[in-house]
């Protein structure tokens, strides 16, 4: 029985590898990257995850490492975008002795995480841990539910609205405007921002509908289409992403409908390609990080980083400030102790790659920084997404955006 | 009508009682909770030793959410098992007693409620109770299809309402709270996971234990009758409709004090809670493991925890074999692992447990093969599916494997396809040695 | 004294078909009636409408002076009717024990109680046994039901009807199915186990029924064309025109 | 209005044919063989994702015709293979089987495919607005899509009503229990409806996938609401599935087009809260909001104050 054989020679050799496996540089400081990474979210979550390894070799490791030779290491814990497995994995990078973990995907999983870090640290004083996140924008976070433990990387929803609302201000052809959103707590968020800020900066400007639709279970956008297109709509915001952004967008377009629409989530991970020439100049987003034109250090970055996943892109520009600003942190504390380094992160300014600064607002923990209106289009596109010649090129920057807009953050400090 | 006793009684001699007396007391005493009492006992000294053998906070972690598991998986079987129920929709009644639970904290924390934090559970059961009580009054009429449709219309009501009633589920971010500021229990505020644990682990116990005895009651014993035949249990002067009446509202609270449990755990509830993926997984776990036993659900919320949390950290595939297990459980064990193992039993009580030593042995090899071939030819067929330059390895047991060469390929096929047929050609073999240890004693399966 | 079943009228259709064409009955308290009748006269059917599983299109049913037309089935098991089916229906995963303690535990009080255990009740339990010693299956209590022999599963059909107790038993084709032997073993059972109670019985041997029966009844196309004693109803004119005659037409068709 | 209300039963009209598409083929099934086929739309999925294939290969056309044949093979080998081995445990397990298997095809589909959203698209013969009415396009392909469920629809209705087979199913799905008196070869029998169900499930998915899209969770997003169309027309009903298709189509349509909320309802009634009271989120209810739920509230109605559907006969 060759075949017996052969299998004992792999079992053993699988063994004495997974063993050696364990044995890793001990010196690394270690991020707990807690994502989806299986399930119908995990292309967003790997995109996300090679782009922090990608970060962590070229702005860390590469160069050196920080604190005199300690690497970066991402550690993947797949939290299948469910708020009870985040907690399980947090508890894993616990175990691990982690002390930073970053987050990104859906707002419900960031306020389980803020929340069980808040009460891990208070209840584990000698064991605290800080965390990163990348890309939850509900306002709450910074808001009423802020902690000294948790930053935030990416432009808040609010902040974002802001900057949006502005660019529709400024075109006085638009009369009417149709907010659309998913029905969960971000949806309803952003459709109250968009009202209550074109209310204060256009009041001639009618909402000719504010729908919430539910989320994720939509089949066929066409019956919204179609109401949006009866209403005389001159212009549509949506917080909309994935699949129901995809659908919405598509269907908008079909029923006829010729108003740009605003959108949180329009680009990327594969809704660039799906939108394609049908989008071209209609779908807009609002985010940070120039795209196009980039700055040559940004285009070095990029074509390096698909050299090496040409299948994605680089398009959550804050995983790099991140990882850039934590390395700052940890050197400027000249140790890795979570409370120094969020002391170090407070206030920091950081230059970024792609042009434009991030200052961490020390009274709430958010990253103030340039946010931009941009356009899918393929005119004047040097950095596309999804392959597919088409990408955002900036049509308009709010610089610093909201640097003085409100917090109702009260968060207590511990001692230094 | 005693004419007739002493005329039958001609088994045995008639200086003896008479044969049905010792069958009536043989049934007694076979029956009697002294005898499961030492596997309770068992269970409970595991349990106590449980964190020491694995003190680590994410093992802690685990082992509660196995718990959490249990409890939910053998208030599941409370309905499929025990009553014949296939609900899609149980997750509904763990979600609420959960909510309520936090809710329940949160009085604690801001209300100055007086609450000791091991009574929560059995709040949340009382509130998985009071929700079972109308669903099952008109949900129970009928076994079988309609039942089943039935639970997943309620459950996608319940689910979609979740998203839209945010004063009571909190929309998407869900409900949060703090269990620690409840009065102090044998002076443990339950600050650290592993007091969290112990508490839990005594739950998990009163809860099995009262679940067992539920299936010893004169309403749990006519659960199984209606299960078997509904209409025979109507001619026996039961309603069946109100016989499962009363299983659905047991499970249902069982199922609320594993919601209840899983908001002492995790502090939060959300959505994901009571939708129907937590409902079909619930299925999954009870079905893998057994619903024909008591402890199959246990074994089957074991399993199916480990491969959540420490597959999923090996393999993003966890989920496909996680499916083809169900599939083949369905086909080939529907009674489930337990079932495999239970098998096994007329074998070992005729003391012929060990002439399956030698062909299990034999078997293992070419399952082996198989199973590993069948995984690494899986593994392998998803890195070569994700196009990243560069990284044309695929880790698996710890091997490195470069999927643009053909030997991996190669030996994966070789091990799948000769594991395959290995098993094919001993599986005559294999059935010919069951059947002789299982003996001629064994008649039913 | 009032009869044990009254039927007044008793109607059923399917559909447009007629199945039951209006029955007047009386079954007398203690006695053992036979109801017999060819193929597709509508003895099940019957036998359905009085314990409830099918609700009657028209007409009246009494049980010990008291209405049950339109009660449910446990309804009327509980005022005390208990029957058999044609078709072996007991509760085949659950052991044999457990067949005849389920047939119990309603007519000792237990209901749905889940708060006393079935294994620690010792009336129970010895009652249950008692059953399965009349009816000679004690030595098979822990097998599961669904593997017994076929014979075996008729007798505990039996046991499962009469352990509750019921004054009213109704057996539906006992011996249907069996070998001369067993037949005479199931007679035999049968006359022992409804000893002072009232038996309504639908059989086809008809040596059988004139063996057990106190009374028979003759049904044709949904009516009763005679009621009497055995030598009546054999010495009836229109029994042996119309019952014999169309046993010569449907032996051909049927079974 | 008048656009909102032409628009509206149009979009309702597709989306109950491209329901009665599905629903057709698990009556089918159902009536044969009283499976109730929770993996129903995974072979929808599988049309669409088999098409998408064969479109980046060959164009969409050949697909149209090649993709149902897979999927209705697929559906074949999963009777002959699976299901008819679990069918001696009785029909819940025959359920539990098809919700393994739903779940089990959606884990293949990522497998192969991957978990994005595939491009696949309508060809460009039909990528035009058919008309415009009040401003608004009605896309060529909606309209391609009314056709081909129309056509099938037809063809349906023929077989069953002209041919041999036709009838043999037609005895069945009325006399369920006489199928196996009828001499003919009754696995075959339940293996080429089973097929043949999967690939009308197929189709459906390959015209549908280009308009609603092709991703994993396209199977579960639908798969459900087939389930409530053939229960709320009744199980084993032909006739109550096209009815029901298309009132849940339009009830979702037109639910979506009109913006009733509790709290016109309750203006009207002149009745008037708090706008933070605890039940705030019921004033507030619209009927887009729930349009999702309406079918699931029809279906636990139905199951139980009508429960043989509205043209069904049997209980299930």
């Amino acid at each position: 029985m060759s075949v017996t054989r052969r299998a004992a020679v792999a079992a053993t050799l699988g063994l004495a590898l997974a063993m050696s496996a364990g044995a890793q540089a001990a010196d690394s400081i270690k991020i707990a990257f807690i994502d989806p990474l299986s399930g119908p979210f995990a292309t967003t979550g790997e995109s996300g995850l090679r782009s922090f390894e990608f970060a962590a070799d070229v702005l860390v490791n590469h160069k050196g490492g920080v604190l005199g030779g300690r690497m970066f290491e991402i550690v993947p814990l797949d939290n299948k975008i469910s708020p009870k497995e985040s907690l399980i994995q947090l508890k894993r990078a616990i175990s691990d002795g982690i002390q930073y973990i970053v987050q990104g995907n859906s707002s419900g999983v960031a306020n389980a995480l803020t929340d069980a870090v808040e009460k891990h640290n208070k209840r584990n004083p000698d064991q605290r841990m800080l965390f990163l996140n990348y890309s939850a924008v509900d306002p709450a976070l910074t808001n009423e539910k802020c902690n000294f433990w948790h930053f935030r990387f990416d432009a808040n929803a609010d902040i974002k609205m802001d900057a949006l609302t502005d660019a529709i201000a400024e075109d006085q052809g638009i009369k009417k405007v149709y907010i659309i959103g998913q029905d969960y707590s971000f949806g309803k968020a952003v459709a109250a921002a968009a009202v209550d800020m074109l209310a204060e900066k256009r009041p001639d400007i009618e909402i000719v509908g504010n729908e919430l639709h539910p989320i994720g279970k939509v089949k066929d956008f066409t019956p919204y289409a179609t109401k949006i297109k009866s209403s005389g709509a001159q212009a549509v915001i949506t917080g909309n992403w994935g699949a129901d952004m995809v659908g919405l967008g598509k269907a908008i377009i079909e029923a006829g409908v010729d108003a740009p629409i605003y959108t949180y989530y329009g680009a990327h991970d594969g809704i660039t390609a799906t939108f394609g020439e049908l989008g071209e100049g209609i779908i807009r987003s609002i985010r940070e990080g120039t795209l196009n034109p980039p700055t040559p250090e940004f285009k070095a970055l990029n074509d390096a980083f698909k050299a090496k996943y040409p299948d994605n892109d680089i398009n959550q520009p804050r995983i790099f400030n991140t990882i850039a600003m934590l390395a700052m942190a940890i050197e400027k504390a000249g140790t890795t102790d979570p409370v120094k380094v969020a002391y170090a992160l407070e206030g920091m300014e950081y230059d970024t790659i792609m042009g434009g600064k991030v200052w961490m607002r020390p009274s709430d923990h958010q990253a103030i920084q340039d946010v931009h209106i941009s356009v899918h289009t393929n005119k004047d596109i040097v950095v596309d997404a999804d392959n597919s010649g088409y990408g955002l090129k900036d049509e308009k920057t709010v610089t610093m955006a909201g640097k003085d807009s409100p917090t109702s953050c009260e968060m207590t400090r511990p001692d230094a | 009508m005693s004419a007739s006793e002493t005329t039958t009684a001609r088994v045995v001699a008639p200086d003896t009682e008479p044969a049905w007396k010792r069958v009536a007391d043989d049934q007694m005493r076979r029956g009697a909770f002294t005898r499961t009492l030492p596997m309770w006992v068992g269970a409970f000294a595991l349990l106590m030793v449980m964190p020491l053998l694995f003190p680590s906070a994410v093992g802690v972690t685990i082992m509660n959410q196995m718990g959490i598991s249990i409890v939910f998986a053998l208030s599941y079987n409370m309905l499929l098992g025990q009553g014949g129920m296939l609900s899609f929709g149980h997750a509904v009644y763990f979600g609420l007693g959960g909510f309520l639970s936090v809710h329940v904290m949160n009085y604690v924390e801001y209300d100055g409620w007086w609450l000791p934090l091991p009574l929560l559970p059995f709040l949340g059961g009382l509130f998985g109770l009071a929700f079972a009580i109308p669903i099952a009054g008109f949900s129970t009429r009928r076994a079988g299809t309609v039942f089943a449709m039935i639970s997943l219309g309620v459950g996608e009501l319940v689910a979609a309402c979740s998203i839209i009633f945010v004063a009571f589920f909190g929309g998407e971010e869900g409900v949060s709270g703090d269990r620690t500021m409840g009065p102090p229990v044998f002076g443990s505020e339950f600050l650290s996971e592993v007091e969290v644990y112990y508490l839990t682990a005594v739950i998990v116990l009163i809860s099995a234990l009262f679940m067992y005895l539920f299936s010893r009651t004169p309403a749990g014993r006519m659960a199984n009758a209606v299960r078997d035949n509904e209409e025979r249990a109507e001619f026996v002067g039961y309603s069946q409709r109100y016989v499962r009446f009363v299983s659905f509202c047991a499970a249902g609270f069982f199922a609320g004090v594993a919601g209840g449990l899983f908001a002492i755990n995790y502090e939060i509830l959300t959505e994901e809670n009571l939708n129907l993926v937590t409902s079909g997984w619930v299925l999954l776990m009870a079905f893998i493991g057994g619903v024909g036993f008591f402890i199959g659900p246990i074994v089957g919320a074991i399993l199916l925890t480990l491969l959540q949390t420490v597959l999923s950290n090996h393999t993003e595939l966890w989920q496909l074999y996680v499916g083809i297990l169900f599939v083949l459980t369905v086909m080939y064990a529907p009674r489930g692992l337990t079932g495999l193992v239970m098998m096994h039993g007329p074998a070992l009580r005729a003391g012929r447990l060990g002439m399956l030593a030698v062909p299990y042995a034999i078997a293992v090899v070419p399952l082996l093969a198989l199973l590993a071939g069948t995984a690494l030819l899986l593994e392998m067929g998803h890195t070569a599916n994700q196009s990243v330059v560069g990284e044309s390895e695929a880790h698996v047991f710890g091997l490195t494997l470069d999927v643009t060469t053909a030997l991996p390929w190669v030996v994966a096929a070789v091990l799948a396809v000769g594991g395959g047929y290995g098993l094919y050609r001993i599986a005559q073999y294999l059935r010919d040695a069951f059947a002789q240890a299982t003996g001629p004693a064994g008649g039913h399966q | 004294m009032t009869a044990a079943l009254q039927m007044q009228g008793v109607r059923k259709n399917f559909g447009p078909t007629e199945i039951i064409r209006g029955i007047d009955l009386e079954i007398r308290a203690g006695e053992r009636h036979a109801i017999i009748g060819p193929n597709g006269a509508g003895k099940s059917t019957l036998f359905h409408l009085i314990s409830g599983k099918y609700s009657k299109t028209a007409g009246r049913i009494l049980l010990n002076g008291t209405e049950v037309t339109e009660l449910q089935p446990y309804q009327i098991n509980r005022m005390g009717l208990s029957r058999s089916f044609q078709i072996t229906n007991i509760f085949p995963r659950l052991s044999v024990f457990e067949n005849v303690r389920c047939g119990l535990l309603w007519s000792m009080d237990y209901r749905n109680s889940f708060w006393r255990l079935v294994d620690t009740e010792r009336a129970l339990n010895e009652r249950a046994a008692q059953i399965l010693d009349q009816i000679g299956l004690l030595d098979r209590c822990d097998l599961p039901a669904g593997v017994l022999a076929y014979a075996e599963q008729r007798a505990l059909e039996i046991g499962i009807t009469i352990a509750g107790g019921a004054d009213v038993i109704m057996l539906d084709e006992p011996t249907a199915g069996m070998s001369h032997s067993e037949t005479e073993g199931v007679v035999d059972l049968i006359r022992r186990v409804t000893e002072g109670r009232t038996l309504v019985m639908v059989e086809h041997d008809m040596g059988v029924v004139f063996n057990l029966a106190d009374r028979i009844s003759v049904l044709v196309y949904g009516e009763i064309i005679a009621t009497g004693s055995p030598e009546e109803v054999r010495a009836s004119k229109a029994v042996q025109e119309a019952y014999l005659g169309t046993v010569q037409e449907s032996g051909e068709e049927v079974l | 209005m008048t656009e909102l209300v032409i628009f509206s039963l149009l979009n309702g009209l597709v989306t109950g044919l491209l329901l009665f598409m599905l629903s057709s083929g698990l009556t089918l099934i159902f009536s044969m063989m009283g499976v109730l086929n929770f993996a129903h739309a995974s072979f929808y999925m599988l049309g669409a994702y088999f098409a998408y294939t064969i479109s980046s290969y060959i164009g969409f056309w050949p697909g149209l015709i090649v993709a149902p044949l897979l999927v209705g093979l697929a559906g074949a080998l999963v009777e002959r293979y699976g299901l008819r081995h679990v069918h001696r445990h009785g029909h819940v397990a025959e359920l539990i089987f098809t919700f393994g298997l739903a779940f089990l095809i959606e884990e293949i589909v990522q497998f192969f495919w991957g978990r994005a959203t595939k491009d696949y698209s309508e060809p460009e013969l039909l990528h035009f607005p058919l008309f415009t009415l009040y401003g608004q396009n009605f896309p060529a392909y909606k309209a391609f899509m009314i056709l081909i469920s129309i056509g099938i629809f037809i063809g349906l209705f023929t077989v069953l009503s002209r041919s041999r087979i036709g009838l043999i199913i037609q005895a069945a799905i009325t006399h369920p229990h006489t199928v196996s008196n009828l001499g003919h070869n009754v696995p075959l029998v339940f293996m080429g409806v089973f097929g043949v169900g999967s690939a009308l499930a197929g189709l459906a998915g390959v015209i549908a996938g280009p308009a609603l899209g092709t991703f994993p969770g396209m199977a579960f997003v639908l798969g459900s609401i087939v389930f409530v169309v053939i229960v709320v027309g009744g199980l084993g009903s032909l006739p109550g599935a096209f009815v029901a298709s298309l009132l849940i189509g339009w009830l979702q349509t037109f639910a979506i087009a009109l913006d009733w909320s509790v709290n016109d309802l309750l203006d009207i009634l002149g009745v008037s809260f708090d706008a933070d009271h605890v039940l705030r989120d019921l004033w507030t209810l619209s009927l887009p909001q729930v349009a999702p739920i309406l079918p699931y509230i029809l279906l636990i109605l139905i199951l139980i104050f009508r429960p043989t559907g509205l043209m069904g006969k049997r209980e299930t």
